[in-house]
């Protein structure tokens, strides 16, 4: 029996494996029984309600999709009188995702969010600030830092701030959200994304730019998750390009002390519960007791090959001998 | 970089399934279209007409396509346990679906989304009878209300739109249903607005239109709903949007409606594909 | 016949196509005539010699490649006696690709390398700045532009500089390569990534992180291509996931005057060659006599469809009726 | 996104080439072994042994694998255009490899990197006797150099290793080449560097060893340097690395040499994968 729980914070989730914002909503109840996810993060809520961007919305690029859905909203209002509610069905903890134009607005609905049925509150600060000529506030560390001071002030409800990979120094922003009182961070949003159909020689996305989500762009979320997990002492939940078992453990063993999984479900509606099985397996085949075990428990690169080659074919640093006068390089 | 997927148990209580139904017939109907029949009993048991799965076409070695693709019920045999799509080779995912054989599995995600519901009685007792108007892939979508609304006893008329007579389809089955088939080609030069406009004005003038429905033609939709509009019918349209999820989670679906005086967006799969017809803007 | 000539500001190349620096080098002239592109920009040549990165120095990632190789180099010295002589046997223009460790080293370095036989210098700004933390010159847009004016005081030849996709906001970084003499951008270096052998538990590369290339990269890289090309005058190199002539259009549509490619050839050595004969193939079927005339030429999205669905089947802008008070939002 | 990959012409004269071969034979030797026979007429006219091909192995639907893979020419037969190869399933690449049917075709680019140079004479007119120590996946490499050899005149003794004697391969070709076979195993007890150096010391008495070569193993590597350093002899290793360009562009394929004092990366893709054995320094 391997134990699957995992603490974000103060808040302990029966296994690290939830969906990411945006791509769930009770409906997937349909499919399998949701309360076997270790959370219920749902589509963000934003203070003014909203339609969302023009069609098309979604377009299918190699090994991914870009999406400019936006977030069409119906309002806090009414989150609190009919979602809130909708969730007390199902036992998994549920996390709302907030998000808003200004610091203050962001604020006041995060303080609107914390009533009792909601167990934490993503704060989605990937999303532009007004404020900041509509700039995301986590694009920079200083708006990061004070946004999430005022968030931290409106609530006593764990807070994950979920980061947006469109940052140039992220392991900065992570800094900036856990000074500013974040308990974990969600790393990360959508990178920034096009692409063109040649053919009627148009944005395949009606707004024209949009993000960029699956397999793709697993490589670049895994390292930033890697930066920020050894940047901070808060937890980091590792969100980008999650398909199975295999690419949640490679995040888990970058640092991350969960995942969330977002267009897979997109595939396969039930590819969360792969996850959970496949994590439970392959800790029962390594012997690995609790999974919170492998959170971070990278080797280190080099020596004894960094691939499974034959015994006698082992990759290795190349002997210093006079060449170790050479500079290894900072950065390739 | 795929899930590696295993289709974990699913209760029998849970409306949609994901499962790999083997392929019992797969076959060009026309130059455009394909029939494929899958053997899908707990789905089949769940379908009704206007419904449809989301379909997982065969990816390629560059993942594409990567979503699945939504997919009308064209036929349901609920007893033999077997589903019918008929589709047109379009684009990279009917494609790749066109090269699926006999005996291999497809993977299909559903029954999804609200189907059609047929209109209330025209008076006491009196089943109002109704017109279906479909063209091209429309039909797909239709064809399985003719068999519902025979069951239920309505009085069906389809009229059967195609660009030549080589294109059209279902007209024995439609037929064999116990409806009347009117067809209309472009190349027979009889399937134009004013033809079908004086098609409509004669089936109600005769009694046998009482309801509307269309699907796959915004001119044809446009059309159903002037003449809906003037007799104060009762009318449904099956709509199309690209889809991701299929779910109604991720809202790229949406389609607007008029709602009263406002004009509303609505999740083609799960609060569609099948709108009240005066509430679809065209597109 | 299509016109395939494009200028890189004073520059004219015989066709939009050439190799992305470090994936190529005389060797391919085994393989076909290399005269054949646009022009020839080799690897990076560093100030100082360096043995670059442990091994491994390359994985493979769904849809791409990572990369540390770093810059083994035998230093300005070799590339002065051995490389400029051995690229006169050729009659594409040389690119000489540079980078240095300091604003004056890259400076001296650029002074250096302008000689006759050298056509153009790629300036590559995504290297580390040790004087800036180590941090890539072109992370930011200040260092950008104070180096970019050292180089240009350093060098009459055309310089383009080599922007990195790891910055938060390119097009800032790009205006200021530009306020500082840049002739041309190349858009852009590979985007930190990184991935790990569960198995092993060690990263796969011998330096943990490393440079992400290839089909993954592309929607990410066209969007920082389109931005740049929509924020200065200067033409813009397109440079990211190039696999075939349908991306180099893409890019050229967004805005890009050429492209370099880069790890397609690795999988294909001749891909560069199917890349310019599937733009003059894609330019004569459609009418265009000059390949410069789809540079930028991007329809507006929306309305008529985004997609080639059937004549009835067309995506649009919702009508806006009362949702038209409803705010679009700015970004998704 | 994967190229639209049209070969072009390429010159005569050009001495890489990219081809799509068709695939002759294809079958497996042993448990863990395939051999592949290909049609390459003008790639089998400049190959060389000792050279190897970097190989388009078919990618699956996530673009694995990514890269091309090398494998060296197990044998070529320049006349009938036909070359060889034979390597081990390991990991994705030879897997989907494996899968490749007869009359397939297989993308390959070369003849890449430098091969196996003979040793000088001995005594004006006497050619050197040569023996080669191949284990494991190194006797797809060192196996071209039989033929050479003994073409060219030289003695030739291959001691070939394996872990088990159903794991000897080759064993027939090298004694049907004229070669003296020496096969020792693990699973006989003969295969330890011990039992090794004696059989060189042997081989040396008896004035059958004045050239060395060796691939595929660190133990008899380093074996192979001392006795060629102890009796002064010229000798030769075929290195291995991970490969990406396979062309010399891209530098991920150093490894370590010694020159002189000094500690130097090389390419083992065109400055090997045959080094000289002195140079090379074990992993
Ligand atoms: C509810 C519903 C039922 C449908 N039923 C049928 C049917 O029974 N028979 C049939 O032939 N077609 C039907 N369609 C249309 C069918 O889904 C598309 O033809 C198919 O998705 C095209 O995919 P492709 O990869 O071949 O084309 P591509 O053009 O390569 O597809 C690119 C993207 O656009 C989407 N797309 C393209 N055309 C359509 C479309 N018309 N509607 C929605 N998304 C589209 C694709 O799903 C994909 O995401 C239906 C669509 C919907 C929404
Ligand atoms: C010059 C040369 C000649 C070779 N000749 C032969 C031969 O004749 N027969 C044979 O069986 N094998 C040979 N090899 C080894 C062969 O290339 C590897 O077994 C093969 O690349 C493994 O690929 P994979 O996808 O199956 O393994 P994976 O482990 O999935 O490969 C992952 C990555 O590591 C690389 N890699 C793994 N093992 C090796 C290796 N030993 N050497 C170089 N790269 C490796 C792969 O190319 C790939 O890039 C040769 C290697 C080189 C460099
Ligand atoms: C259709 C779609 C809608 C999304 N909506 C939101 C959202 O409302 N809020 C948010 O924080 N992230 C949103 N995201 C981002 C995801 O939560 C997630 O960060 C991203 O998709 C990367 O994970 P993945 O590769 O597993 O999909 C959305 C993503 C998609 C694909
Ligand atoms: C193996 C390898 C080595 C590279 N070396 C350099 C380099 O020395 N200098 C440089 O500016 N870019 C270098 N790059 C980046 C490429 O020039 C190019 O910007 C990047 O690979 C994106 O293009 P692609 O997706 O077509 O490969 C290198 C890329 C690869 C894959
Ligand atoms: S397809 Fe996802 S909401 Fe309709
Ligand atoms: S594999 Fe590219 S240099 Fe050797």
């Amino acid at each position: 029996m391997v134990d699957l729980t995992v603490d974000i914070g103060s808040l302990r989730l029966a296994n690290p494996v939830m969906p990411a914002s945006g791509t769930f909503a009770h409906e997937l109840a349909q499919v399998f029984d949701v309360d076997r996810l270790g959370a219920l993060v749902i589509k963000t809520v934003t203070a003014d309600k909203r339609i969302g961007n023009p069609t098309p919305r979604v377009a299918e690029v190699p090994g991914g999709m870009l999406n400019s859905i936006g977030i069409p909203c119906k309002g806090p209002e009414h989150f609190l009188a009919e979602t809130v509610p909708l969730y007390r069905a199902f036992n998994a903890p549920l996390v709302a995702s907030i998000s808003a134009n200004t610091p203050d607005e962001f604020a006041k609905l995060c303080e609107m969010v914390s009533v009792p049925g909601v167990s934490a509150i993503e704060v989605n600060i990937s999303c532009p600030n007004i404020e900041d000529d509509g700039r995301a506030f986590a694009m920079r560390p200083e708006p990061t830092l004070a946004v999430m001071r005022k968030l931290r002030a409106a609530s006593d409800l764990p807070l994950w701030a979920k980061l947006t990979p469109n940052a140039g120094e992220i392991q900065e922003v992570a800094q900036a959200a856990e000074a500013g009182g974040a308990d974990a961070l969600v790393v990360a949003n959508t990178i920034l994304a096009m692409s063109i159909d040649i053919t009627t020689r148009k944005p395949s996305l009606g707004k024209v730019m949009g993000g960029l989500s699956g397999p793709a762009v697993k490589p670049i979320i895994l390292r930033m998750a890697y930066q920020c997990a050894r940047s901070v002492t808060i937890p980091v939940i590792g969100c980008g390009g999650i398909m199975n078992a295999e690419d949640a453990i490679e995040y888990m063993l970058a640092g991350c002390s969960a995942v969330q999984v977002g267009t897979a479900t997109f595939i396969h509606p039930s590819a969360m519960l792969d996850v959970i099985a496949g994590i439970e397996a392959w800790c029962a085949q390594n012997g690995v007791a609790r999974v919170s075990d492998i959170v971070g428990d990278l080797a280190e690169a080099g020596d004894e090959g960094a691939r499974n080659w034959g015994a006698d074919m082992v990759t290795e640093k190349p002997k210093a001998g006079k060449a170790g006068a050479i500079n290894w390089e900072g950065v390739a | 970089m795929q899930a590696v997927h295993a289709v974990p148990p699913q209760p029998d209580s849970l409306p949609v399934l994901e499962e790999r139904a083997e392929i019992l017939r797969h076959e060009a109907v026309n130059g455009e279209y394909r029939l494929m029949q899958v053997a899908a009993p707990d789905q089949a048991q769940r379908a009704r007409a206007g419904q449809f799965f989301h379909l997982l076409c065969p990816q390629d070695d560059a993942l594409k396509p990567f979503f699945r693709r939504p997919m009308s019920i064209y036929a349901i045999d609920a007893q033999g346990g077997r589903i019918s799509f008929l589709y047109k080779v379009t684009g990279t995912g009917t494609k790749a679906l066109a090269k699926l054989g006999i005996g291999e599995r497809l993977d299909m995600l559903g029954p999804l989304g609200i189907g059609f519901s047929l209109p209330p009685d025209e008076a006491p007792g009196r089943k109002t009878p109704i017109v279906i108007l479909a063209r091209g892939v429309g039909l797909a979508t239709l064809a399985p209300l003719v068999g519902l609304a025979r069951g239920a006893g309505h009085d069906v008329t389809a009229i059967l739109s195609a660009r030549s007579p080589d294109l059209l389809m279902s007209v024995e089955e439609t037929r064999a249903a116990g409806a009347q088939a009117i067809t209309i080609t472009d190349s027979q030069g009889n399937s134009d607005t004013g033809h079908v406009a004086a098609l409509l004005d004669d089936l109600h003038a005769k009694g046998r239109m009482g309801a509307l429905y269309t699907c796959g033609s915004n001119r044809l939709l446009k059309l159903a709903q002037e003449h809906a509009a003037r007799h104060g019918l009762f009318g449904e349209v099956a709509m199309e949007q690209q889809m991701a999820c299929g779910l109604g989670m991720c809202f790229c679906c949406v389609r607007a409606f008029r709602e009263g005086d406002a004009t509303v967006h609505r999740r083609v799969c799960c609060e569609g594909p099948v709108f009240p017809l005066e509430e679809a803007l065209g597109w």
